[in-house]
């Protein structure tokens, strides 16, 4: 609870059209808005002002002779947040990070032939943004399609020492993932949490092909 | 709309209509709207209610009329309200105003209504004009409430007139960032279930157990060749088979009875719908009378 | 010059934002912004910034939920006579207006009974276009009229709290006014064989039908 003395009705004055200015205002603007006051008991009023702001979260501050109030500046993060918001990958964005893990680098035509499924040019954009692939090159086949690859930060997020971690064709089937499953059976599974199987690969073979 | 130029010209019909034109402290009568309302009635959208000097419709002239008893509106006389408007009607028709037709209406109805409150009460049908004058006076105050409870909205601190946010305010701004969030069993098990989506198939044909009707037929001649009687087509199956062979030796002994009926060596016999089928061999005399 | 305490950092991060947002916040908004607070404390620091705006040329207060700073209406003599941006509405749009708000929500149909007028669509636009009352549903009777209320900009222009303070309600209420017609026929038809007005219905209804 502050206890302030009253500002006087000069001080409220300027106060309440600085406030209320678009632009920042000169002493003899404020001078004239104000019924011609005096521009010396003007500028005694912004001095009071600016010491009454001074340890406020907005200051008054003088700009080229125009005053104006703007946040402290050690508000100014206030002003401007970044909100982070956690979500998880979609299903078909997962599919296609497993495929170029599995198989990179590989071409967006070459992830569309092995998932069966058209690829929406967003789920890389996704990829992208996450930070788990990159362009790797070009194929230097008819059309030099676009390359991607895992990054480093892929390997860092899922805990992976190389990508030689990922179980192979053989492992996936002996743990039953290559098994067709039934979509309520799938929502199952993705809602559990990754248990034991995963250290179960131990020499994953990358010899991958559909 | 004739009124309306009419009365812009300065013809002031209510300047002896009422003796009190003036505008009650809740319309000032340079109220602008009352120029774009005029515009309105000339574009003929309003057609419906005809503006007399600011008047909304019968129902508000009828409040002004009131409010100049000076006194509270659930006191007002209503008899003198009537007299007031039917006054105020038969001039503005003296003068050749064309008037909306609600005005009329009322008028009409007010007419009627100061009548019957001038006839003995025990004439009276029902509803009684005691009882239509509380109504009208109930809707005037209705309204005259809410026009003063608009008056003095209207005449609060308003932002934007008396009252002022900050002129140049910098502006919140939220960044979103996503955080995708995934992890290796979800990867792995996404790359299990494209391979096993896409990966050819192999389909297998189980090897059921059945009974031919070939041997359905043999079972079926040999069982009947040992006795005369009937016998249920149940007694023909194999005692011990499982279900599924049970099932197909039914159907087959079924089928290999009708082909032995159909050569006449066989007949089949049932007492109604889904009772024991029975079947037992045909008498030979009986045979070759079908024979011939 | 004032001799302030000074505020601390949450009335400082309060002031900050309520200053720099250009529309009013919310007690969870404000919350969310200063790095997800308690509301309480949030309350608290609103409170306390509250008293310290009391005495000068702009106050800060809730309207409708929702914080802001404004100009004092004191001040309005400096800030009119360039600032007017008000627009004019129409009789018949204030008297729509009001009876939006002592009744709300309410269908055309009520409120013509109370105008005994039509209202012309362009009023009804007019005041949705001032972003004062909203669309609010359908009443739930043969026909399945549409129903308006007013919004939070209206409390906002009109500097009210909530729908508690526009002028004279509890009066207004007490007085049978905000009934319609035909309840408040029966009141008195009933009243009369007793004796004449007892203060009418205490427990107005608001699901007024013509």
């Amino acid at each position: 609870m502050t206890d302030d003395t009253a500002p006087d009705e000069l001080e409220r004055g300027l106060e309440a059209t600085l406030f209320a200015s678009d632009e920042p205002l000169t002493v003899e603007q404020l001078s004239a808005h104000l019924g011609d006051l005096e521009k010396s008991s003007i500028r005694e009023g912004l001095a009071a002002l600016q010491e009454h702001y001074a340890k406020r979260g907005v200051h008054l501050v003088e700009r080229g002779k125009r005053w104006h109030f703007e946040t402290a500046a050690d508000m100014a993060h206030l002003l401007r947040r970044e909100k982070e918001q956690v979500r998880r990958l979609s299903r078909a964005a997962t599919e296609v990070l497993a495929i170029i893990a599995y198989h990179e680098p590989v071409s967006r035509a070459e992830i569309e032939s092995i998932r069966g499924v058209q690829t929406s040019s967003g789920t890389l954009d996704v990829l992208m943004e996450a930070g788990w692939i990159k362009l790797a090159g070009r194929r230097e086949v008819p059309g030099r399609p676009v390359i991607y690859a895992t990054t480093n930060d892929f390997l860092d997020h899922f805990g992976l020492e190389s990508r030689r971690d990922l179980p192979g064709i053989d492992e996936l089937k002996a743990a039953g993932l290559l098994d067709p499953v039934d979509e309520a059976f799938e929502e199952a599974m993705g809602a559990q949490d990754c248990e034991a199987d995963e250290d179960a690969s131990e020499d994953a073979e990358e010899d991958a092909e559909s | 709309m004739s009124v309306a130029s009419e009365n812009e010209d300065g013809f002031m019909l209510t300047g002896d209509a009422a003796g009190a034109a003036e505008p009650t402290a809740e319309m000032p009568q340079g109220w602008p709207e009352d120029e774009v309302r005029k515009q309105g009635a000339k574009a003929g959208d309003e057609a419906l209610y005809l503006e007399l000097d600011g008047w909304e419709g019968p129902l508000d002239l009828l409040l002004d009329l009131a409010r100049r008893q000076k006194v509270d509106l659930r006191q007002i006389s209503i008899l003198a309200l009537v007299d007031q408007y039917l006054t105020y009607i038969e001039r503005a028709q003296d003068l050749r105003l064309e008037l909306a037709a609600d005005y009329l209406v009322m008028a009409a109805w007010l007419a009627y209504l100061k009548s019957a409150l001038l006839l003995p009460k025990d004439e009276q049908e029902d509803p009684s004009p005691e009882e239509l004058a509380l109504r009208l006076q109930l809707r005037l105050q209705r309204l005259g409430a809410m026009r003063e409870a608009a008056a003095r909205l209207m005449a609060r601190d308003r932002i934007g007139r008396d009252i002022f946010l900050r002129g140049a305010p910098e502006g919140l701004r939220t960044d979103r960032k996503t955080l995708w969030r995934s992890d290796a069993y979800s990867i792995i098990q996404a790359y299990g279930q494209v391979k096993a989506r896409t990966a050819p198939r192999i389909y297998h044909v189980s090897n059921r157990p059945v009974m031919t009707l070939d041997s359905a037929l043999d079972r079926v001649s040999a069982m009947l060749g040992v006795t005369l009687e009937w016998m249920e087509i149940r007694d023909f199956l194999p005692p011990h088979a499982e279900p599924a062979l049970r099932k197909s030796a039914l159907a087959s002994s079924f089928v290999a009875a009708l082909e032995l009926a159909r050569l006449g060596r066989a007949e089949i016999d049932q007492e109604g719908a889904f009772a024991p089928l029975r079947i037992r061999r045909l008498k030979e005399a009986v045979r070759q009378a079908v024979e011939a």
